[in-house]
């Protein structure tokens, strides 16, 4: 992995909840957080883990850094199990242990075209990636999704970049919407980075594709973490030179060519 | 209160050490504290050869603790040897190298190789892997087979202390315990995981590749309890006690049933900083409970 | 859905039944639900003459569980006859003895006073119980003994089930499986509690006056499962599954390794009506997950 | 022991939490219940678990009912623990599973004299108690305590009931305590009922003199409890007739000549 960033400002801290809101229902929240002292890449996540929490559950978990400003770090969650709905219910004041910036995040040059592929909560680490970005005239988003699109933070997107949205219900919207990303990958191939985020069927066809059509594509993988600090060895993917890489150092962003999904 | 430990031969500034398997090599953890703080730093189970481990997924949480069955994954001994240790404090903070090996003789080519290394501090053999197919655990439930095994790493081990870590997942700890030591182990460490299972009725399939794994984390801490409680009376060697510790009353109590050392293992995942908050917080606690020595505490426990 | 289950002779409505120890006589839970409903009731450990039990403290809470060191006190078996038993629905609902004893002699006395009870469903045999001095774990540990003893108490129970409860405190649980099917048991019932203690730093006393407890709750959950896969892959028998369950995925987790009942123990002191609403809300999760029939859902975990 | 109350209402219900209020520090709390279905008496308890507690804590936690109008079920609780510390930080709507009302309860005629000795935390269930009693004039009430008073509801007992309160901050205020006491029970034994609740040492203390003077005396105890209803025999208490009895069905009070403290 030639593309592991350096980072020496990564710390522990505990960080206190400014304010949880709620986007469309009270499956997606966005957490807001006192600003932590370090500074990110686009596509670099946190370990998050309440104070609150003591024995159960005992793992952290792992959320893509959405925006960080200089008033909050903000996270984009969808409530999908007992630890996000426990996160979902935390109040303001309440301490969060946060360890990061953690993982290697998205490599970019603002001049140059990028295509991102969203699927779902994959949204999250383009937030801020956007919404920092020197010209949003060179970002191509498309961003699949099941839930309504107001659920998600995709009207708060620069208005100057070019994005498309296609919500899946059915198989029907589902075989289209493969298509549409195929096409997309194609056309794009030859003219920039490809970056995409979701959930993992979304991955491996992004990734058929962007082999086929020899991409140059980054592929954020979201693997279960215990440690996010590269010492459990329980997040690793396997790469195609047969090691084992523990996604929450190394990556999770791989080239598409170089991991087994 | 002076805070030193001596394990025989193995001396620590505290009796926090960390666990192996829990972090990594020790470097991982550099942003997160001073590794110089610490008691020991226990590495990574390391065989003669890498090893890649088992295939994904390998972790699944359960009610306060976790399976894992990592298989071992490591760089090897050389690797280690060349690329890690040097970047190790172990002139300060002892480095426990934690072994694995298939065989009798490859646990002696390993021990032959860290024998003369002079940033080792001690060795600790891990005849309780519950997570390799070869290995591992027999030596761990088999008094005979654990004998064999540690009287002869001691014959290569040369000036290092020999810890010798007790798989849970017998009838009687005792008896294994007794017999590492008459086999000329150091010191003792216990427990490793408890086997367990976890499986998904949607998928209908084990959460786990391998099926079983090794329970960790505060879940087991009962269980942990007994049994260094029961090795420390069956012994006259050093005990360290481990199973999910996670503050520092879980420390004091494994040293009030007899232990003379802990090891902090899946606490390591809630907070990357927690090995180093426990030996912060340990001297507060020591305090605020009018301990004076470790002598006087250790193995105090009254009954009846 | 059809939920019956036939346990070899031990016939159910449903494969909820409630574990020794933790639903009393049944009757201090019937303001909380109706006992009809129930596949079937276990009630307290039973000896020939009551108990009075261990000293206070005997229990003690732990993460995501407890301790406890009861030591089987009990109205003894004459009383549980004359008062308790008349008050149970065991018509509708098979009412289940769990037996303790301190010798082969006294299990046998036993198991002759209630083989003629037209009141008791099945006999299930406690030879696990790790907090009394004599007998119980003894038996659970040592195949021969335990041999002995099941092959003795079939002699006696005539048209009884007799169901063998396993203690999870060995280093195989596969052999002493196997050793109880072939003295006979109609069904194997496993995990009882797991060797376990607990102590207070501050008193530096044990939290149990009996040092040691066994620790029960969603802690063990993980163990139990993985003892109960490896019973059900080594026996013939049916199995019933027990250990931490405290929800209907739980539930189906231990069917689906291969179990034909569960019993629920812990969880019945988060809420008295626990067992009961397990007991409604399967049905929905049955539903939810397209189960067609026990048949087809037992056992079925794919692997690789 | 004869004095078991025949309650064929026990329920266990989910209740919503209505509000709760801090009594001085946040180490006192009041929490308030939505009323459930089933009517009380004084010294009887009820097992509170919050529904948030999922695995852990495994076990309820049981309370003194110190209050039940229409309109709600009232606990008075004091921060010892890591239950009490989750509890104290419940949110209104929450949902508690409770259960009771559990044990006997005291017994007492309205136009008797009786002797209320409460411990600290063991005023708890004579608020109820004193408040909905026929004669008030009929109470005497000796309350020691180690917080302010203002952190217990001391003030709200009926005007017209004799009572008093005396802090223990020292070796000193708690040796003046226990001669109070004495003295108080040997004035009192031939004239009432005696009712205590409070910490063991102190019922400890009461139970010696209540047999010295040979008092008609009821002590609620407060053992640990797993279950609630007479089933793990965790609670146990030991008689003078050599049983075990569970003090969560049997009792919690005990009559003092019968009970081993
Ligand atoms: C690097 C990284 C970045 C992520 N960023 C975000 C984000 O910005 N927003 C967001 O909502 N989610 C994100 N996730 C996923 C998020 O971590 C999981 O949804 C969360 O851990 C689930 O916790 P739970 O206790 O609610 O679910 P659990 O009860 O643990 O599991 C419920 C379901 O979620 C799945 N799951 C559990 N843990 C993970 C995991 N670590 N990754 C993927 N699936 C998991 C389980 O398989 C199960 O199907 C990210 C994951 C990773 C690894
Ligand atoms: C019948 C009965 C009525 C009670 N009524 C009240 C009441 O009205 N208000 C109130 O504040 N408390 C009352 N208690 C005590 C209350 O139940 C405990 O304080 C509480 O369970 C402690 O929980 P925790 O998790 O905070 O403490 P833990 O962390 O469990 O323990 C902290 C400390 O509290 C002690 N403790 C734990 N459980 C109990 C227990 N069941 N009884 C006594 N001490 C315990 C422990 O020994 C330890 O010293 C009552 C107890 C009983 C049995
Ligand atoms: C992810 C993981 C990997 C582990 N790897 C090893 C290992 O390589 N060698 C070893 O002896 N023990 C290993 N263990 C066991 C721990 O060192 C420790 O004995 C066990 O986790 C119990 O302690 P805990 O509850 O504090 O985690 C591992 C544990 C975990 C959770
Ligand atoms: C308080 C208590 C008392 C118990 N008493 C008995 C008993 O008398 N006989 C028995 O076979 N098992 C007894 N058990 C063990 C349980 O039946 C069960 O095997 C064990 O608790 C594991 O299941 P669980 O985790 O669902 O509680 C007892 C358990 C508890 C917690
Ligand atoms: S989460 Fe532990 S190594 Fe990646
Ligand atoms: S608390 Fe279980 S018997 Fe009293």
């Amino acid at each position: 992995m030639n593309h592991k960033i350096e980072n020496k400002k990564q710390r522990c801290q505990s960080l206190k909840v400014q304010t949880i809101t709620y986007s469309g229902t009270r499956d997606f929240v966005h957490v807001y957080l006192d600003p932590p002292i370090w500074d990110y890449v686009p596509g670099q996540f946190v370990m998050f883990r309440p104070g609150s929490w003591s024995n159960d559950p005992v793992w952290p978990r792992p959320f893509s850094i959405c925006e960080k400003t200089d008033d909050a770090l903000r996270l984009f969650i969808q409530v999908v199990g007992r630890g996000t709905k426990l996160i979902s219910c935390l109040r303001p004041g309440e301490d969060v242990d946060i360890w990061g910036p953690l993982g290697n995040g998205f490599s970019l040059k603002n001049d140059e075209s990028v295509l991102i592929l969203a699927g779902g909560m994959g949204i999250a680490p383009f937030v801020g990636l956007c919404k920092t970005h020197k010209n949003p005239g060179n970002i191509n988003l498309l961003f699949g999704h099941r839930a309504p699109l107001s659920s998600y933070p995709y009207d708060e997107l620069p208005e100057n970049m070019s994005k498309e949205a296609m919500q899946q219900k059915s198989m029907e919207d589902l075989n289209e919407f493969q298509l549409v990303l195929k096409q997309k990958i194609q056309d794009f191939a030859s003219k920039g980075r490809i970056l995409a985020c979701g959930p993992s069927s979304f991955l491996r066809a992004i990734q058929k594709y962007c082999l086929e059509y020899k991409a140059d594509a980054w592929l954020s993988l979201e693997n279960k973490m215990a440690c996010g600090v590269g010492a459990c060895l329980g997040c690793v993917a396997r790469t195609t030179d047969d090691e084992y890489v523990q996604t929450c150092t190394c990556v999770p962003v791989f080239s598409a060519d170089k991991v087994f999904l | 209160m002076d805070f030193r430990v001596d394990l025989g031969g193995l001396k620590l500034t505290n009796p926090i050490m960390t666990a192996s398997g829990t972090f990594g090599y020790g470097l991982e953890f550099k942003p997160y504290g001073n590794l110089e703080e610490l008691g020991a730093i226990v590495v990574k189970g390391l065989s003669l050869r890498p090893r890649q481990g088992n295939p994904m997924p390998r972790i699944v949480e359960t009610p306060c603790g976790m399976l894992n069955a990592i298989g071992l994954q490591n760089i090897g001994v050389e690797k280690f040897l060349l690329e890690k240790l040097p970047l190790l404090p172990w002139k300060t903070t002892p480095v426990v190298v934690n072994l694995y090996a298939q065989s009798a003789e490859e646990f002696s080519d390993l021990t032959r190789v860290l024998s003369s290394e002079e940033g080792v501090g001690a060795l600790e053999v891990n005849i309780s892997c519950p997570n390799v197919k070869e290995g591992g655990l027999q030596f761990g439930q088999d008094p005979q087979a654990a004998f064999k095994v540690v009287n002869m790493l001691k014959k290569h081990a040369g000036s290092k202390p020999v810890i010798v870590k007790l798989s849970p997942n017998v009838a009687d700890i005792k008896v294994i315990a007794k017999t590492v030591e008459s086999a000329g182990a150091d010191i003792i460490s216990l427990i490793n995981t408890i086997g367990g299972m976890a499986v998904d009725i949607h998928t209908r399939k084990p959460c786990i590749t391998n099926v079983f794994g090794g329970l960790s984390g505060p879940a087991i801490k009962p269980v942990a309890l007994k049994m260094v409680y029961e090795v420390c009376k069956t012994v006259k060697i050093p005990v360290i006690g481990l199973g999910g510790i996670s503050n520092t009353q879980d420390i004091l109590e494994f040293i009030l049933v007899g232990a003379s050392a802990v090891q902090i293992g899946t606490a390591s995942f809630t907070r990357p900083d927690k090995v180093f908050t426990l030996v912060k917080d340990l001297r507060v606690k020591v305090e605020e409970l009018g301990i004076k020595s470790w002598d006087e505490f250790r193995g105090s426990l009254r009954l009846g």
